[in-house]
């Protein structure tokens, strides 16, 4: 049965006020068009998790849909500091749990198989584990040095966006895969976006290439340029001008006003906001094809 | 011939990228730190293996990353893994044998804090990025650099929040604390280079041309100790800084 | 540097005899080369782990190389029983030490990823657990019921036979994908064999296919039909006929003797094997090719 | 028109294929499972997941498997991933709801031996081959199906050994483990269907046609209850054996 139907409808269906989101995708394939919709939606209370907060809670915070943070690292990559949510941390209008990035994606992989935690070595650096008490010590059963522990992150709903899946939501995707796999198998439901919906067969002329199986999905969004100004690999770049743009938006609560009406509320959806970019900035983003050497799987 | 003018980035480029060894795996972000590595690849390092906390390794980038997530680190690179395995099976295993780290404060015993400023952390005076993968790194790999411009607010006497650690409150609490990596070997600043002594404290090893002791002592927020055999750091030759110029940056977008 | 040297040299530098090997390949990609390379060389002592000992260790056994056998299912896969090995075990002349497969194969996750152990859930079939003290309980600082533990297997070699890789290393696998990056990350050396050894830059026009990285590589060799009576996807079939024909020489301790004689002995290397199996066989594991649709990861 | 022949196998494939659900996510080995759950898949369950140890979810094979691993699961499989995904990702996580298991001895519990014959494990006077992952499909699948041909030898009262937990001493037993999984649902044999009942033992709720009740007993290690709501199975249809015969196995491998 296909699991395709509009992201509005996703959303709508399965994002609740309160829940804890997971949007992944480390500095790719992050699915802005999803929590433009959130936005549009007026979704309340959520707590937002994610290594790198990155624009897109960045904007969800500034539109009020967040109650908590929960992130390893809150920056506007390459450019410097994440301001709403930074000031929002720093007022204490934000509630927030904090991670290492490898605790963080160490929290999903125990979410993702099942486990209540993840084992991590040492570091020595001591005060975030006396900041938040969720970081446990743990007793090695063979009598080495004891280990930290993170407690598994299951979240209610991942938004995950993959360059191509077919209608009952298995999924290729490459380039940076970050903690996309982890997200959807740790999360109780899953929105999947996609550049490309393609026929089953595709997906079946490559296994090896779904990291992501139809089996956890919830709902299948056909979503073209969805990552923008994140990007897809392969299918667009990076609009490094917007990352630079928002951080001059974001140091205004006005402007930031202005933009979130302009661009999410008063677009109708996501392929309204890619045509209102303009010619300009679609052919500044168009990348040339360089396509991978293909494999034999063998006619058995 | 008169000695070349460049900037205090290429500077500190440049001596760090002297720092790297042919073969060294070098956990690696964007910026000053990614070029000193790729400067190192076209010099002294040809064998170098830079990998990036997205999970990319051996990447061979045909502009100018400017983001750790830059899609130019992916095709063509030698490998793509996830998050959780960058590192697990890199960098926890022990596959990792530099990491660059960076960080508001750096301590008198190469703490570093990238968390909070403030003693408070739950009301931040400034809230920072926090650690993303430094934690780790600064515990993991073999060695670690630090480049930073040479500032009494970045060298505290001791960090607001301890993100990574450096020493501690000295060599033998690291040692105690028995993590497989050595911990701070160099932080190269815009005036000279600080290497810990047997303690782990920083100390001056060695000077820019022109600049003086007096200059690193007045910009550290410790009674900066200078070593017995203080040395001049040799000025950036021509090839180092043609390639960073014309190759790597051609903009100058990290080199000023 | 190309670390591209011949097999023999590989298993004469880098195993020693008492080693803990690890021969990795879930059912497919064995790396039959290289087990019958160490029974040339006549290694002695050796700790084989695997999950699935299968006709590798069976024969490596009845050569006399093993002293002890770390395993999860010994069995003929699809045929029956592997009489040599489970001979051997009834009558006490190989120490053992046995695992689920998911404790096999989280012990080289541990190992893998430099942990001293890894946590799953409990089964509550407690029988392995009381006669494999290594095995032990876990206490789950966040309350929970305890978890199992199994201490981290790090071999001191492991053979990965993989479909390409150049001349450092770096490798391309596919199909089934079993535990060779685990065993190659685990192990302290790694051989690796492959089909096709190819440039450099042809493994990079496809970085995610890319499991094992030449960085923990020490040899890399070039032996095409590697795993026959294994397979390599895309590349040659299972010789079915072979794992048949296996369950008859193997009941007779003579008929393996001279098996072994033949086929490994008195042969200098696997490509005198594969000549000496003849074109019939070689016809009858032939493949058709059926290709991957390729990605495109574009040019930036 | 009169019954159909068939054989001991095909009795038992058909039987258990009826236990699939249409969406059932089935962890699966080779041979007669693997033809039960193909049956289902082209009968009363065309969205029936099969997934396979060796990390295959979704094979279509286009010839019938001989191995775990024979690649014509592979070539046109909907994903494939590592063993420790397939056990981690799918199994612990809870994405599996059906295991099916085999072994030595089944004990009146449900119980399942496949490690050692005899009551010393460390000097087995049969060694059988070990859990592989039974162990845990046992505990974690939602619900467990086991086939095999009823016979004393293999219906001991009690098994040598633990590979795998039915419901232990008793539903209770199993309940305070808090094992995910539901446990043992149905053995099917050449005679009938076992089911547990409120306290967790295999009692007899369904006989094939022609077989007996006393026939069951005989060939049963502990005193064998009948259910009062004690049922015959439906025969094979033609279809089913069609499908057996000429799609699935034509050369009659696991049929006989």
């Amino acid at each position: 049965m296909s699991k395709l139907i509009s992201l509005s409808e996703a959303i709508a269906s399965f994002v609740q006020d309160g829940d804890t989101l997971y949007a992944a995708g480390f500095t790719h394939l992050i699915p802005f068009a999803a929590g433009h919709e959130i936005i549009r939606q007026g979704k309340k209370n959520l707590t937002l998790a994610r290594a790198t907060p990155d624009l897109i809670y960045d904007q969800m915070v500034a539109a009020g849909c967040a109650r908590k943070m929960v992130f390893s690292y809150i920056g506007n990559p390459g450019v410097g500091s994440l301001r709403i949510v930074r000031s929002a941390l720093e007022n204490g209008r934000l509630e927030w749990e904090e991670y290492s990035h490898f605790g963080m994606i160490s929290r999903l992989q125990a979410g993702a198989t099942g486990l209540p935690f993840m084992p991590m070595k040492q570091t020595a650096a001591t005060d975030l584990e006396k900041a938040n008490p969720r970081i446990k010590r743990l007793t090695d059963p063979y009598g080495g040095p004891d280990l930290i522990a993170v407690p598994a992150l299951n979240p209610d709903v991942a938004v995950v966006h993959v360059q191509r899946a077919d209608q009952n939501g298995n999924a290729h995707l490459w380039g940076i895969i970050g903690e996309q796999k982890e997200a959807a198998f740790a999360a109780k439901k899953v929105i999947l976006t996609a550049e490309e919906i393609v026929d089953e067969t595709s997906i079946r002329t490559d296994p090896n290439r779904t990291l992501i199986p139809g089996l956890v999905v919830s709902a299948v969004c056909h979503i073209p340029k969805a990552c923008h100004p994140s990007y897809a690999q392969g299918y667009y770049d990076r609009d490094n001008q917007f990352y630079l743009q928002w951080d001059q938006i974001s140091q205004s609560l006005e402007n930031t006003q202005s933009w979130l009406d302009e661009w999410v509320f008063d677009t109708k959806d996501h392929a309204e906001y890619w045509h209102k970019l303009g010619r300009q900035v679609h052919n500044r983003l168009r990348v040339k094809p360089r396509q991978s050497t293909p494999v034999n799987y063998g006619e058995y | 011939m008169s000695p070349l003018a460049y900037s205090s980035s290429e500077l500190m480029i440049v001596n760090a990228s002297r720092l790297l060894r042919d073969g060294d795996v070098v956990f690696v972000g964007v910026g000053q730190p990614n070029l000193a590595c790729n400067l190192a690849k076209r010099t002294h390092a040809p064998n170098l293996v830079m990998i990036y906390e997205a999970g990319v390794i051996g990447a061979e980038p045909a502009r100018l990353p400017l983001s750790i997530g830059d899609p130019t680190l992916i095709s063509g690179a030698l490998a793509v893994c996830s998050m959780y395995d960058i590192f697990s099976f890199y960098l926890q295993r022990g596959c990792v044998d530099v990491g660059f780290m960076g960080g508001a404060q750096i301590d008198r015993f190469g703490n570093i804090n990238a968390t909070v400023i403030g003693a408070d952390y739950s009301k931040p005076k400034v809230r920072l990025p926090g650690s993303g993968g430094s934690q780790e790194i600064a515990a993991w790999a073999n060695r670690c650099y630090i480049m930073t411009p040479h500032q009494k607010r970045r060298f505290p006497e001791k960090v607001d929040f301890l993100t990574s650690a450096g020493y501690l409150s000295g060599r033998a609490e690291r040692e105690a604390a028995a993590l497989r990596g050595g911990g701070v070997q160099a932080v190269v600043t815009d005036l000279g280079i600080m290497e810990p002594d047997h303690s782990g404290e920083l100390v001056l090893t060695a000077l820019h041309p022109q600049k003086t002791v007096e200059e690193a002592r007045e910009n550290t927020g410790w009674p900066l100790k200078i070593s017995d055999d203080l040395k001049e750091t040799t000025p950036a030759s021509e090839q180092e800084l043609a390639i960073l110029r014309l190759e790597l940056d051609p903009d100058g977008l990290y080199l000023k």
